[in-house]
């Protein structure tokens, strides 16, 4: 475990220079409903305006539609946005997970057909991994694909899969060869499913307050053609290996309340704090401060080749504890009853973080997972 | 038994009671029965049946219009009330709202009763114009004011304390809910003229401050109930789930979950029941246990609701799963009359005056 | 898991006067070095002067000098005590544990010769239990007891035995039939040992900052007579278990930095507090209040013929947690660069609070231990 | 590289110097020569050897005496000696005590500079007489000032910041040390006249934020080795302990501990490094990233220690197994250069400060 120091080069400070302008320009304080990290609602002109910039599928290749950035330009426009509260639910897991793995996994032709409207903000995917009784034990989903003239046919239901009513594809993994020799990592693969197919059938599982989030999505033979076999047949369980690695030790897990401490002190903006507000403030900087440097590190690190694994899952897991802790801090501190429908843009953000805060530890990997990968690596 | 072998303290509730109230809450405060209530804001056919076997008034004197029993009763009811995230005003009506009239002397409807608990950004005035009392300004949170019959406001006129029975349709009601989803609007009120026999002093100096007491005892005893509800479906959840082939209840890290959970609503349970026996001899003199109750449960609602969702994992955040009944309720409750910062406070004030010498005996008082 | 709600009778409460007024007669504050709780010195009078009062041996038999207290009795006596900081440590673990096991397991002949000076507060015991490679494992001891000529021969090394240079004698787990079946919890037998026995070395195992408190006793062939095995052969482990259960729950559990509070409000006893001192006093204040009826709830349901085991650990579990965190709220608060040489109690107070803390919840038992014990009954 | 692809930051140090103090320190700082030195309170052989190598002076001028380098080297080499327990003055000598005298331009000694902090406590007065200083008074918590040949003192005098070295023989001394048995005494001044070849005044009017940015920079970086070498002592440990059959490192409570523990070390091991690289450029221009790394530092200190103990169990309380000898400074050293809260506050100020819009660019700042 080592986390090499790093800080922006001058082009970095040039790029995060225009995409504070653009934000400031695009995001007014007070002209959106701000909102909490990576959980931000969907707005394809949001979407578009920013890949118009340059600013989607950073990560993909040119010849793509992509761009060639580094892993710390991507760093550095996802913190902005993030600590913007910015609206980037529709591009954000094409943009940070499914083009990725398209273009790493993916055949040429998969590539030229997703790649470029993806790094246009115009696709939106879903994830397609979880059931109802496999969570983070992924290797026992269920779901089948079986063979068929010219493809396959899927059967099986896919749950807490975020944004599937809105967005156009997702990925599925299947298990298209029954388990033998108890091996259950092989005979995995995925898919890229049309999410408006035949047999296709999408209900959504409303979060805990009502709003629309997740969904249940049923497959009855669903028929996926050959060429939509994501990348090789049987891979799907190093593809999904390597797609959890993408989702660790970014802003978007240390950044989720972020928010609440900037609306507070916005709230008391020229008003002098107490000794309590100004130790809460303190203590919440110095640590993101701290755990940036970390999670920038990490960024800087896969851009020299190394594969940070393990710093990754330790960033993850203090961020996202992190990220709940400074919520509870802040409850302790104020005088409120938080309340989804208050007039004050603060206390609905305090809500809305009361209400999602919970998924933080979950959502992409539960802690309990990533501390037994971390502590696995911590012996070498 | 002599006298000297009998605890000073008695914390006996009615058995039968408790027995009838649970089994009624159980067959009532069905997960889709609760569930439903979120559109309307509360549950009427629930009310109607806890009203019917005269649940809502007890530990209100019988004289008076309530059921009898001891206010050990009615907190042991909010409790259950709090475990099945009932959806209606109880503690409102027995507690508080119900309690204020029946303390000045007024009326008590057939129907929920509610008060104003006074916010810092209330601004209700009231002055006399003949026999009438005529009120004005906005009273903030007020739980249910749109369901209950009547709004029990307290209100200081000419160094008096004056009850005031408010009717819903008197005042503008412009809803707002708790995270939970439970009505908590904001009442306009534009001089209103209330009528005599709708108003009363109260003698009692201190109403007001028996008033927050009862208020922050409501919440901690249904906060306690939920937690010892929330303990109970994750230790049920975790058992029955299976991760890696075995039960995630036998996984050291979710072990941890269900203890500390454990944990946090045996404290709250016991800082309850305890705090209500205190309250049933006095409630001004139980300002030390209904404070520190009140303390200790809103941290344990905290940490507990962060334990039960950890360990319930994606389901726990979903409509469909029964989790967020309580942990919504928790998340609202611990704001409820008065907030954490300002409990923990007063019992640090207590504790400070009580100094270095007289903190031990407050702390096994 | 119930915890049922209890109260001090009248005679409870005039039992609480007395031992109060005892305590504030013997040890008015400023007179004595206040200890933390059951970590206190060894002060062999003042032990003798408790018991002169009746209270040490509550628990066991007046036929042999006892008190035939309750439960709750003893609570009272205790956390009067622990809360003045007394100088307990000579009498404590021959009072509270193995008194409770020769009356409870040993042959009458133990209890006429042991219990009747350990009520005096003239015995002072230790255990051996722990071992270099067996700590929370008890069942893997590897002390032997070997027959011989109307007795046994005892060979093995325990470690972590607190007092044994202070003390009189120590009750030893061996195991003295081998492991058969795989079934470790058999063939385990206690002894009652002379720490003045040949064949018996101490060696001192200083604490982490230098002071005596550890010991490591190395037995090579030291003799037993047969009437000194602790009641029946072969049921060391039965005993043990129930020895564990005895320690856990009481107010010994959550007090131990009581008097790091009570000093810090004596410090500062006539000026008006600051917003953070007082939330802390409020928070822990609270907590103690509603952890000790939790813990007095766990006495009376011992004194009604319950077996409280899982509210007992859940108690211990918590209450170690809580002194440790009760010193980390105080560490935070005060400005003050911990000293063992501070001219001030308080300060010496804290400084013996950070060094001896992490033992709040390892000793008697780990916490990792105790949430399985609890965990597994919560289920029920 | 073009310069647009360097990063603005210079984080490096210099690698043979890191090695062979690395090495230095791993053979001289054994578990046994660290613990004989708690009696002495030092230990001057350790001195000694890494004198002869100048390490105590890096990063002061060559020509007031020092051994040259960058500041960033100094705090390596500072982190190294807190991984190591190392018991000697190298913080005082490099980044405070002897700065201050070089800054003052008056002679650096051979042996082991220190520095009055400066506490809330503290006493200390300045006087003119004539050329010469008189200094009266008291200062507190002076580190290993018995074992220094000097004590760095800045005090202010009639408006200017004057810097005098003092000589352990002209004060009174009286010990005491901090939890990990480190001297920290109280110094005793009684009108001692400090002549003028030991006197000097300093021109820089906010050199006080300097030393005390300095000091807080020196105990961040000490802290960080020592949670580094914790860490790693703590992986190990539990991988060679069984319990029940296996390395506890498989449970997942302990592996709890280890993963809280590793990231610990790690938001202090960048911090510091990061904190260093700013200080570099400009001390006082770091205020914000030295004030950020302490204030992040002293928390893991806490939680870290913890952690680890909790890992080791009854092992880790006794004095002849070194895990101790990293906690008990961590303990100590959180405290000292200013408290928790102090630079917890810091922060929060210029956190406050920098206000809404400012509060991101700060904290990538």
């Amino acid at each position: 475990m080592r986390f090499a120091p790093t800080s922006l080069t001058a082009a970095e400070r040039e790029l995060q220079r225009e995409v504070r302008t653009f934000l400031a320009e695009e995001l007014p304080p007070g002209s959106y409903e701000r909102a909490l990290g990576m959980g931000a609602g969907n707005n394809p002109e949001f979407s578009k305006r920013l890949a118009a910039r340059g600013w989607v599928g950073m990560a993909l290749p040119t010849a793509y539609g992509g761009h060639d950035r580094t892993a710390v330009d991507r760093f550095i426009v996802v913190e902005e946005l993030l600590s913007h509260g910015a609206p980037i639910g529709y591009h954000w897991v094409a943009d940070r997970q499914t083009g990725s793995i398209i273009n790493r996994f993916g055949t040429d032709a998969q590539r030229e057909r997703f790649l470029p409207p993806i790094c246009r903000g115009e696709l939106g995917f879903s994830i397609g991994m979880s059931e109802p009784d496999s969570g983070s034990d992924l290797a026992s989903v269920s779901t089948r694909g079986t063979r068929t003239d010219g493809g396959w046919l899927l059967n099986g239901t896919k749950v807490w899969t975020s944004g599937a009513h809105e967005n156009d594809w997702f990925v599925v993994l299947c298990r298209t060869t029954p388990i033998e020799d108890g091996n259950k990592h092989q005979g995995l693969s995925q898919f890229l499913v049309d999410l408006a197919s035949p047999g296709l059938e999408i209900n959504g599982i409303p979060f805990l307050d009502g709003s629309p989030g997740f969904n249940e999505v049923v497959m009855t033979d669903v028929f996926v053609p050959d060429e939509l076999v994501l990348g090789e047949l049987g891979m799907g369980w190093a593809q999904n290996t390597s797609e959890l690695a993408y989702e660790r030790g970014g802003p978007d897990r240390w950044l989720s309340t972020y928010g609440v401490v900037e609306e507070f002190l916005r709230l008391h903006d020229g008003s002098r704090l107490g000794t309590r507000a100004v130790q809460l403030l303190g203590w919440a900087t110095a640590r993101w401060w701290a755990l940036r440097n970390l999670s920038l590190s990490v960024a800087r690190m896969i851009d020299d080749g190394q594969a940070p694994a393990v710093e990754s899952a330790l960033v993850k897991e203090m961020g996202t504890r992190f990220e709940q802790d400074v919520l509870q801090a802040v409850l302790d501190l104020v005088d409120l009853e938080p309340s989804p429908d208050s007039a004050s843009l603060f206390e609905r953000l305090v809500s809305a973080a009361v209400l999602t805060g919970p998924s933080f530890t979950i959502r992409g990997g539960t802690i309990e997972i990533l501390r037994s990968v971390a502590s696995k690596g911590l012996r070498q | 038994m002599t006298a000297t072998d009998t605890p000073e303290m008695d914390f006996s509730v009615d058995p039968l009671l408790i027995d009838s109230v649970t089994r009624l809450l159980s067959d009532t405060c069905t997960f889709d029965a609760v569930q439903a209530a979120e559109e309307a804001g509360w549950a009427p056919e629930i009310w109607q049946s806890v009203a019917e076997a005269g649940y809502p008034w007890i530990g209100l004197p019988v004289e008076a219009g309530g059921s009898g029993g001891t206010l050990r009763d009615a907190v042991e009811v909010i409790r259950l009330a709090g475990a099945h995230a009932a959806p209606i005003p109880l503690a409102e009506t027995m507690l508080t709202g119900g309690w204020l009239l029946t303390e000045a002397g007024l009326e008590l409807p057939d129907g929920p009763v509610t008060v104003v608990p006074g916010t810092s950004a209330d601004t209700l005035e009231g002055r006399l114009d003949g026999a009438d009392l005529v009120i004005n300004g906005d009273a903030h949170r007020v739980p249910w004011a749109g369901q209950a019959d009547r709004i029990a406001v307290l209100i200081p006129v000419r160094g008096a304390q004056m009850v005031a029975s408010v009717l819903p349709g008197e005042v503008v009601i412009a809803s707002m809910a708790n995270v939970a989803g439970e009505p908590r609007p904001t009442v306009h009120v534009r001089d209103v003229r209330i009528p005599i026999d709708r108003v009363a002093p109260v003698d009692h100096p201190r109403v007001g401050d028996q008033l927050r007491l009862r208020g922050a005892l409501g919440r901690t005893a249904a906060m306690a109930g939920a937690l010892e509800a929330m303990s109970r479906l994750t230790v049920d959840y975790t058992d029955q789930r299976h991760q890696f082939g075995r039960p995630v209840s036998r996984f050291q890290a979710v072990q941890q979950h269900l203890v500390w959970g454990a944990q946090d609503a045996a404290l709250a349970s016991m800082a309850a029941t305890v705090a209500a026996a205190h309250a049933e001899v006095d409630v001004l003199g139980a300002g030390f246990q209904i404070a520190a109750a009140r303390a200790v449960t809103e941290e344990v609602a905290s940490t507990a609701t962060r334990w039960a969702h950890q360990a319930h994992g994606a389901m726990g955040m979903t409509q469909e799963y029964a989790l967020h009944h309580l942990s919504r309720r928790l998340w609202s409750w611990r704001h409820e009359f008065a907030t954490p910062g300002e409990w923990r406070s007063a019992v640090g004030r207590m504790a400070e005056a009580a100094g270095p010498d007289g903190l031990y005996p407050l702390i096994a008082s």
